[in-house]
């Protein structure tokens, strides 16, 4: 059929210096229905990054092209990549269809040889090493790949995997889409018996850092630094990457982009996306307001910027858009269940000592001092309103009753010192240190107010606030922090089932229990800690809801799990998260007004980028 | 001469290497390294981390290696290869990423020492002549003002005064439009628009302390004899002045000169961070925490090497203008 | 003979003081007196006659009786917060009541405020209320507090004589906390843990430069080269090193000492050199060698003679690192090392309003704290300048 | 000559400088008034103190700050009319255009006075350019001219050089070359020669009386020196406390005095030209041939870089004995290495080569050179020196009290009550009022600060002091009284003097053997009386006769022998 192009593209298929419109799209293209409207091509979508470490935002506004990715409503996913994604009755076999004469941003076909390079070099070399992918694998093996044809390939579990389709929209769990194999063959020395000397070219020690490195699946971040060269699938590549330049990353239209709007325009709009590197969000929230930045809401979105924001509209020509919160709680608490210390160990896995300490908290006073009375006390939970609701989960111990508090902590603890401070059963004062990483302003805040809170029942609560790549080593590798305080989770939908760590201790998120959920990955793991049954049984019906296939068996299993958290109480919170916010230029069209906040389903990629445009 | 200036090199060395290792223990300082950090990332967006995998990236690294060793190997990549070793978070050798950053913040640093030095010299030498005059207090009272008030509320005060007030594109040291533009008149405009804000934060903190040992300094040497002996040659007021006592107060601050680069990138780190300039305050600041070890080292270490010679340098500049010191 | 020869010298003696130079006193009616006076009487007597350096003197006074008696200063609690009233902005203080019949009574109070909160700004918004009177009083019952942690009590300085009633002086930071208050304890620690890395990099660099100094040849050189190495290391990377090396079970008063006097232990070389400086001029003096031929050993020549010639420069140097150490402890608050929340100190003040909400909607966070380091700052300078000017006995 | 009022150049009329001090106002200079005449010198004298540089500085308005012109006029004549130089405004362009170009100053300090990084030549030029409009060339070209006339070898290279390369004596020639460097009318030498020896001194003098005659120019010079008056002043102008006591032709102030203050100055002046008549050597009356107290042998001070040829001999192979109750005077010219030697004795520098052997009272002998710290500090105790310039060897910072009873303490021998008595008592001793003792040196005239010294040197009781040039900085009458004062003490207390001095009536007075030394080597060494009536060295004889004599009707200077050193001596 007749597609059309951008202006810029245009010029240089006739000047022969790319093939025409029609040859770069595959044979069936995705066709995208915009927003609002259809489109026209140009203009800069000016974005910022904070610091050097938050690479992996970009997955959120360019580079979010798996196979199937989540629907902006994140009800459930959709075909992006892929033609055709199936799965058998048992979700133990898929078979994934991609487009034919898809093409990598350099023109190279996209096929099922750069699936298999990826199965070979990446999720299976143990030389190169590189983790993650965890769904891909079931009891810690990885699945089979069958190369079907050049289009078509067959991915067998041993076991049934029913989340499978949703993890693969999750952000940045798609390498399969990312994995270039004709660029990345000159580093792997299968493929290049050179690749040593390659790599000591460009300044690595070997191949295998070579590798990892250009392939940059290590980790979230490194993906793009320095990727100009990297051929990709996205609706813009870079010209200028980060890494390249620490002030500005520039990336431009990908002519090869595989999807259409309604009217055979090929995609993106837009024609280039400007990143600027800042290193203070003072700087960035300024920059905002003056107009300098199109679409945002990470690191200026908080309820205390809304103010200034709101006033600046006019000067900055922009307006509000909703993100919808997903997380469980605006701060959940966390104590160390698994503490080194034996006393704290065991007062903090008594379920009524943490019931006790939630109900000191006075909730109302901390959503109206730092939320601005926006939100409702809650505990971590499923949101109102979900299917997968539990009212117990929501709302138990959440009422205000320092009587009652200390009442209950008296039966447990009853022992105090001179100064009123309770003491253990080994007689210390009972000090619980909540550890905080800085960079969480709401946090703080909240924990100013808690701390008395907690010193009115007689705990000697305090806070130590510290970097963040300190509070990663600490409370994610060390087991000798008492407690900490966290956020993410999930409060609904997909979400909760793909990311239950409150719920149950699945994976390492789950702070609260780092050895249990050690043990879940790994049993043999020499930190591992075999959990206690009532936790075990959390565990075993999660890998009962991943086994599921349908949406309906899997939510009735994820409702049992629900209600065994309740029953465990392993964390408490403080409210409801409110809807947060992001800013939008007026001249920004075809933006999605609500949607979700969330790393997963990457805020706003999901609503589709490609298809924005400045009027 | 010669033959000092040979000594002072010599004497260079081992403090080079004392400065290395320094430089080598502190960033180590910090539990856990880069790795840590990196597989805490990884952990954050829910992948599960394999302990094998852990071992083998620390192999690849040569994390597991003893403190000395890492130490030896760095040293020797510089000395044989003039490698300074790997960035981790940039993914690119650290000699690039550091020299990219060093030109600006040379250009800076001594736009400002120029700076302070316009404002300070003649506020210096007025407090002196007229000690405890008003005007003297006026300058004084300024002066501290500037040194109070912590730099990084001021830069951000006038920041939004620039937003407000002046409409001016805040942050970093170009507007986003000429930030890929060739270098032309509009775009030396746009430069010094953004120049003035540091300029003035950076000076405001300076300035106050040249003035102070200025006015101390020259306050001594007014009222020596050969001070007398120039005005009774018949000398004009201010040649008297500037031609003796002035010159002879300079000298500490021509011996301070070397010692200023360190001072401006320590002191100008916060700046740089609110005001987004790139300097290489903010990417030090940042490796060092997210314990990007050898990009970390490796700008502790030009920057102490960079004073050394700056302070070579100023010795050698205060013996070109004192002879009492050339002699001895 | 002896006796007459000695005569001769006292009869001369005695007839010069007879017959001296002329002299008058400086004003009518003044005795003239030229009689010893000790030292520190002199200096004494010097540093009363500068207007300024005795204001600045008695604002530093007032700063450590603030800093001693900060619970009873306080109207509130420093971490008392009142989410109705977060960011409120300062009231005046008023002195007159109208009555209904239109007369006034003198009555000490300020206006309470009307609130609304604006849901889609996300803020609450104060309009001054005429008709609610605050009074307030001195020597008030407040909230309950422990002086020095010792001694408990519920009088306050100054307050709302209903503790209930909004009293913000200087307005209300982002969870509704007196500003004022905050300030007032804020003194205590701004004030005080400082001086301790001063102490600290004072005595080091003092000791060190007049080793240094005194000695040269190879101790000097060594020492030069320490010197050199310590100096030319950006502080940065050394205070982030520290920060996290220090064990986490310290409460956050002691990491900031430790940090503090950690870096004290790096802070003094430039007073080192300069020291040393002055010593190599100093040590050829023939009041030295005078000094060594009495046989005073030599400490005792480093200390006894040497120095107190340098007084001058090291009282300079001490009353600019007291405020360099506050204006520091802002620094380093704001790269998440200094000293943090709920600690309350001037420089936490600072780093919570190092924002642009606070820069636009509530300034009052930002000067409040600002003006108590500045006027610290100034008076410290302005005070160690009288010191320097009297403490020189040839300075007229 | 004509109508002596034509001749006068500049007229002071009832001049008075005051001084604001902290407790009083000072009046320094009252009712002063003279006149300057072409070609003719006025010499003031007058007791240290008395007012007489600031007077001369007045001249400028270079007075220092607390010091006003409270009264008077100064009054200089131009060539149309007169000026009155007390009602300029000092920084006004009219009294720029005097100093340097009508009224030349040679600053008193000569070390101080001129800027430490600037060349001399550099200097000179900028005071030549400012009054004469001349070119750069064409000023090096006169400054090397002054330099010459000034009798600065190599002027050349020399105006090149800066401050310190330059000995003190070059110093003050060139402070003299720069104030004639724009022909002024008027110069006034503020005590051109204390720091030199005779014979520089008597050079120093030659040039300027030489200029006088070439130029016609009129001169003020200050001096204490009676002799230097006697061979150069026209008329004489005593000053004391401040005031003219007397005023006259030379000959009217030498033969005819009429103030009691003049009369003592002179009396002190001739006084000082003989042996003073009541000292009998204790020891050596006592003991028929006591052992020396201090032996000296081959002691030698090169300093420099050994093996470089920068290196200079300061002192060559000295070798004498002093014995007790012995005044061994050392003469010499400036810079021929006697303090050098004294600092040796006592190893405040290290000799290069040589012994010093100590005799302790006990008998028991040591040499100086390989003492250890603690035998060091022993034998500082029995060796005291009395230094130069006794204000620099003042700690600035201490009182009177601690200074003398320094010594006292650290060497534990009295503290507190006893130790505020002892300083008390030395106090007496040298005729200081104890009453005085919490004064700071700063507080105290010269001759009192140079006995503050003395005291200190007393305070050990010891065997040997060594005093350098202690009574350099006094008017005459002060000086003699210090001279008896030691000479009595020596008596009382059996000690011994190395007595340094480049005044040799002074040595003539108070030693009983001279030592004459040049260019390090000891080259004569006799009673004093012979040496300094038939000296035998052609050094000597030609150091002797350049001592001015006291006596305008008897000017020796111009009969004096120069000494030509043999070349590379
Ligand atoms: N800056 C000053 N402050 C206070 N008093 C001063 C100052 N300068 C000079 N005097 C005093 O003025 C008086 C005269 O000093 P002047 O220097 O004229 O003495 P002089 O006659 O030159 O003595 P000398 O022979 O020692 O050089 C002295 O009593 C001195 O103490
Ligand atoms: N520390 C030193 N370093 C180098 N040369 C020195 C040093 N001290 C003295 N001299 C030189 O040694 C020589 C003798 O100096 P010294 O001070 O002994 O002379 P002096 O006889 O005491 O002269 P004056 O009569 O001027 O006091 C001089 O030429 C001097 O320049
Ligand atoms: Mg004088
Ligand atoms: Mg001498």
């Amino acid at each position: 059929g007749g597609y059309n192009e951008a202006a810029s593209l245009k010029e240089q298929a006739a000047k022969g210096a790319l093939p025409p419109v029609t040859n770069r799209l595959p044979e069936n293209p995705l066709v995208i229905k915009p927003v609002e409207s259809v489109g026209k091509y140009g203009g800069d979508w000016k974005l910022a990054l904070v610091g050097g470490g938050s690479l992996s935002h970009l997955f959120r506004y360019q580079a979010y092209e798996p196979l199937v990715r989540y629907t902006p409503d994140w009800s459930g996913i959709t075909l992006n990549v892929a033609e055709a994604f199936d799965a058998n009755e048992d979700a133990t076999v898929y078979t994934i269809r991609l487009r034919k004469g898809m093409k990598w941003s350099d023109g190279q076909p996209y096929t099922t040889a750069d699936v298999k390079f990826w199965y070979d070099t990446v999720l299976t070399d143990k030389r190169v090493a590189i983790t993650g992918q965890g769904h891909w694998k079931t009891d810690g093996k990885p699945a089979k790949l069958d190369i079907v044809d050049e289009q078509t390939f067959k991915v067998t579990f041993p076991r049934s995997n029913g989340l499978f389709p949703l993890q693969m929209a999750w952000s940045n769990n798609d390498h399969t889409t990312r994995c270039p194999r004709h660029y990345l063959e000159q580093f792997h020395i299968d493929y290049n018996p050179k690749a040593d000397e390659v790599a000591r070219q460009r300044g690595f020690q070997s191949w295998i850092a070579a590798f990892q490195s250009m392939a940059g699946f290590q980790d979230d971040n490194s993906f793009f630094l320095n990727s100009s060269a990297k051929p990709c699938l996205f609706a813009w590549k870079f010209k200028t990457a980060p890494g390249e330049n620490t002030e500005r990353a520039v990336a431009e239209r990908n002519p090869y982009y595989f999807k259409v709007d309604t009217e055979g325009n090929q995609l993106p709009y837009m024609d280039r996306i400007v990143y600027q590197m800042v290193a203070d969000p003072q700087v960035l929230l300024l920059k905002t307001m003056q107009g300098e930045i199109d679409m945002m809401d990470l690191y200026i979105a908080t309820p205390n910027n809304k103010a200034v924001l709101y006033d600046a509209r006019q000067q900055g020509g922009y307006d509000f858009y909703t993100l919808t919160s997903t997380e469980a709680n605006v701060m959940t608490f966390i104590f160390n269940l698994n503490h080194e210390d034996e006393t704290k160990r065991a007062l903090f896995r008594n379920r009524n000592f943490r019931a006790a300490m939630s109900t000191a908290l006075d909730r109302q006073t901390l959503i109206d001092a730092v939320l601005v009375g926006q939100g409702a006390p809650a505990q971590p939970s499923v949101k109102q309103g979900d299917p997968l609701y539990n009212e117990q989960l929501a709302t138990q111990f959440t009422g205000y009753d320092v009587d009652k508090a200390n009442a209950m902590l008296d039966e447990i603890i009853p022992k105090r010192d001179d100064q009123n401070f309770r003491l253990d059963d080994k007689g210390r004062r009972l000090t619980v240190i909540f550890e905080i990483d800085q960079a969480r302003a709401i946090f703080l805040d909240l924990f100013q107010l808690v701390i008395p809170m907690f010193q009115a029942v007689g705990i000697d609560a305090q806070m130590r606030t510290m970097d963040r790549s300190l509070w990663e080593t600490r409370v994610r590798q060390g087991r000798s922090f008492d407690a900490t305080a966290h956020q993410f989770g999930a409060n609904g939908g997909v979400a909760a089932m793909l990311d239950p760590r409150y719920y149950a201790p699945t994976d390492s998120n789950a702070f609260y229990a780092p050895a249990w959920a050690l043990w879940y990955v790994d049993p043999t793991n020499a930190n591992a800690e075999e959990p206690p049954e009532e936790t075990k049984k959390q565990l075993e019906l999660y890998n009962q809801l991943k086994a599921k296939a349908d949406k309906a068996g899997q939510q009735e299993i994820m409702k049992q799990l629900l209600q065994g958290a309740a029953e465990n109480f392993y964390v408490f919170g403080v409210s409801q998260p409110p809807d947060s916010y992001g800013i939008v230029k007026n001249e920004m069209k075809n933006i999605t007004k609500i949607m979700p906040s969330s790393f997963g389903w990457p805020t706003p990629a999901p609503t589709m980028p490609e298809q924005f445009y400045k009027a | 001469m010669l033959a000092y200036i040979l000594k002072r090199i010599l004497y260079m060395i081992p403090t080079l290497i004392g400065m290395s290792l320094i430089s080598f223990m502190i960033i180590q300082l910090p539990p856990g390294d880069y790795l840590t950090s990196m597989i805490a990332t990884m952990s954050e967006s829910g992948q599960a981390v394999d302990p094998a995998q852990i071992a083998r990236l620390k192999e690849i690294y040569g994390f597991d290696d003893p403190f000395y060793i890492q130490y030896l190997k760095w040293m020797w990549g510089i000395v044989s290869r003039g490698d300074f070793g790997w960035s981790f978070e940039w993914n690119q050798p650290v000699s690039g990423l550091i020299w990219a950053r060093m030109g600006s913040t040379l250009v800076i640093s001594l736009l400002s020492l120029v700076f302070v030095w316009i404002v300070a010299l003649p506020i210096g030498i007025y407090s002196a002549v007229r000690r405890h005059s008003v005007g003297d207090h006026v300058f004084t009272f300024l002066g501290f003002i500037g040194l109070a008030i912590p730099n990084f509320i001021l830069a951000l005060a006038l920041m939004y005064v620039a937003y407000r007030f002046l409409g001016q594109s805040v942050g970093g040291l170009n507007s986003p439009e000429f930030a890929e533009a060739p270098w032309s008149f509009a775009k030396a405009i746009d430069f010094l628009h953004h120049l003035w804000i540091p300029i003035i934060i950076i000076g405001a903190s300076g300035t106050a302390a040249l003035i102070r040992i200025l006015r101390a300094n020259l306050t001594d040497e007014l009222h020596k004899p050969y001070v007398v002996t120039a005005r009774a040659k018949g000398l004009p007021e201010y040649k008297v002045i500037l031609k003796y006592p002035v010159r002879i107060a300079l000298n500490p601050f021509v011996s301070a000169i070397g010692w200023i680069l360190p001072h401006l990138v320590s002191g100008v780190t916060i700046i740089a961070i609110v005001l987004n300039l790139p300097t290489a305050g903010p990417l030090l600041f940042r490796a060092l925490v997210s314990q990007d070890m050898y990009l970390a080292g490796s700008f502790i270490l030009l920057l102490s090497a960079l004073t050394l010679v700056g302070v070579l340098l100023s010795d050698l500049l205060l013996a070109l203008l004192d002879p009492r010191i050339r002699f001895n | 003979m002896t006796a007459n020869n000695n005569m001769s010298v006292n009869d001369v003696h005695s007839q010069a003081a007879l017959d001296g130079p002329s002299i008058s006193p400086l004003k009518q009616g003044r005795t003239v007196s030229t009689a010893a006076v000790g030292p520190w009487r002199l200096v004494f007597g010097k540093l009363v006659r500068q207007k300024v350096a005795m204001v600045a003197g008695a604002i530093i006074a007032l700063l450590y009786l603030v800093a001693v008696f900060a619970e009873f200063l306080a109207p509130a609690l420093p971490t008392t917060a009142k989410p109705q009233y977060t960011y409120a902005p300062p009231q005046a203080i008023r002195f007159f009541v109208t009555n209904p019949d239109g007369t006034s009574d003198f009555k000490l109070h300020v206006k309470g405020y009307k609130v609304e909160i604006d849901k889609v700004a996300l803020r609450r918004t104060f309009v001054t209320d005429d008709a609610k009177v605050v009074p307030i009083g001195f020597f008030v019952k407040g909230p309950a507090y422990k002086l020095w942690n010792l001694i408990p009590s519920t009088t306050h300085f100054i307050g709302p004589i209903n503790p209930n009633d909004p009293m913000y002086l200087l307005g209300a930071d982002r969870l509704g906390r007196d500003v004022f208050t905050r300030l007032v304890y804020g003194t205590r620690i701004s004030m005080s843990i400082g001086l301790v890395g001063v102490a600290m990099s004072l005595i080091l660099g003092v000791v060190i430069g007049s080793i240094s100094g005194f000695y040269g040849g190879w101790v000097d050189t060594a020492i030069q080269r320490v010197i050199e190495v310590i100096s030319a290391m950006p502080t940065i990377p050394l205070w982030l090193g520290l920060a996290a090396a220090i064990p986490l079970t310290w409460s956050p008063v002691s990491v900031y000492f430790v940090i503090t006097v950690i870096v004290s232990l790096l802070g003094w070389t430039s007073l080192a050199r300069e020291v040393r400086g002055r010593f190599l001029a100093l040590r050829s003096e023939d009041f030295v060698t005078a000094a060594k031929l009495d046989g005073s050993s030599e400490m005792r020549l480093i200390f006894r003679h040497i120095l107190p010639s340098l007084t001058s420069h090291i009282l300079a140097v001490v009353t600019l690192a007291v405020p360099t150490m506050i204006v520091a402890e802002t620094s380093l608050s704001f790269l998440g090392i200094g000293l943090k929340a709920p600690v309350v100190s001037w420089g936490v003040l600072l780093q919570d309003a190092q924002n642009i909400r606070t820069v636009a909607t509530a300034p009052w966070l930002l000067i409040w704290p600002s003006m108590a380091v500045v006027v610290a700052v100034l008076s410290f300078n302005f005070f160690g300048d009288g010191l320097r000017d009297a403490a020189d006995p040839y300075d007229n | 000559m004509s109508d002596p009022t034509d001749d006068v150049v500049l007229t002071v009329e009832n001049l008075s400088i005051d001084f604001s001090l902290r407790t009083h106002i000072l009046h320094a200079v009252e009712k002063v008034s003279f006149q300057l005449r072409r070609g003719k010198t006025l010499c003031l004298v007058g007791e240290s103190g008395s007012g007489k540089s600031v007077t001369a500085r007045s001249l400028l308005q270079i007075v220092d700050r607390p010091g006003r012109v409270v009264a008077g006029r100064i009054v200089l004549k131009e060539a149309g009319g007169e000026t009155d130089i007390a009602s300029l405004t000092p920084t006004s362009r009219a009294m720029r255009a005097i100093r340097g170009k009508r009224i030349g100053l040679i600053f008193q300090e000569p070390m101080s006075s001129l800027s430490p990084v600037h060349t001399i030549g550099s200097q000179i030029v900028e005071a030549i350019k400012l009054h004469s409009g001349l070119d750069r060339k064409a000023a090096r070209v006169r400054m090397i001219d002054l330099l010459r006339q000034v009798e600065i070898p190599n002027p050349e290279t020399m105006g090149d050089r800066y401050t310190f390369e330059f000995s003190g004596g070059m110093r003050q020639r060139a402070m003299i070359a720069m104030a004639l460097a724009a022909n002024p009318d008027i110069l006034i030498a503020d005590e051109p020669t204390t720091a030199l020896d005779v014979t520089t001194q008597a050079e120093i003098l030659d040039l300027i009386k030489r200029l006088q005659v070439e130029r016609g120019m009129a001169m003020l010079l200050i001096t204490h020196d009676m002799g230097v008056v006697a061979e150069v002043a026209d008329e004489v102008a005593v000053m004391r406390f401040g005031r003219i006591v007397e005023a006259g032709t030379v000959d009217a102030i030498f033969h005819d005095p009429q103030h009691s203050y003049t009369r003592q100055l002179l009396a002190s002046t001739v006084k000082l030209t003989h042996h003073a008549e009541l000292v009998v050597p204790a020891a050596a009356a006592s003991k028929a041939s006591p052992a020396p107290v201090l032996s000296v042998r081959n002691l030698s001070k090169v300093f420099g870089w050994h093996g470089t040829t920068n290196t200079l001999k300061a002192v060559d192979d000295a070798s004498f004995d002093l014995y007790p109750g012995e005044n061994l005077g050392i003469v010499g010219e400036s810079g021929s290495g006697k303090t050098t030697l004294g600092r040796l004795i006592l190893r405040t520098v290290e000799p290069t080569t040589g012994s010093v052997i100590f005799r302790g009272k006990d008998g028991q002998e040591m040499d100086v050179t390989t003492l250890g710290k603690k035998d060091l500090r022993t034998f500082h105790r029995e060796v005291r020196l009395v230094f130069q310039d006794p204000f620099a060897s003042l700690n600035p910072r201490m009182t009177v009290k601690e200074v003398i009873g320094d010594p006292l303490v650290v060497n534990g021998l009295a503290k507190g009550k006893a130790l505020e008595e002892r300083v008390a008592e030395l106090m007496r001793l040298v005729g200081l009022d104890p009453l005085a003792m919490e004064r700071y040196p700063h507080a105290f005239s010269g001759g009192q600060r140079q006995r503050i010294c003395i005291a200190r040197a007393l305070a050990l009781d010891p065997q040997i002091i060594i005093a350098d040039e202690a009574t350099a900085a006094l008017d005459v009458s002060i000086r003699s009284q210090i001279l008896d004062l030691l000479l009595d003490i020596r008596q009382r207390l059996g000690l011994s003097f190395l007595f340094i001095s480049h005044d040799i009536s002074v040595v003539r007075y108070f030693c009983d053997r001279v030592a004459v030394m040049h260019r390090g080597k000891i080259v004569e060494l006799g009673e004093a009386t012979q040496i300094c009536t038939a000296p035998r060295e052609a050094y000597t004889r030609s150091l002797i006769s350049a001592v001015p004599n006291p006596d305008p009707r008897d000017k020796r200077l111009m009969h004096r022998q120069r000494f030509v050193a043999p070349a590379n001596a």
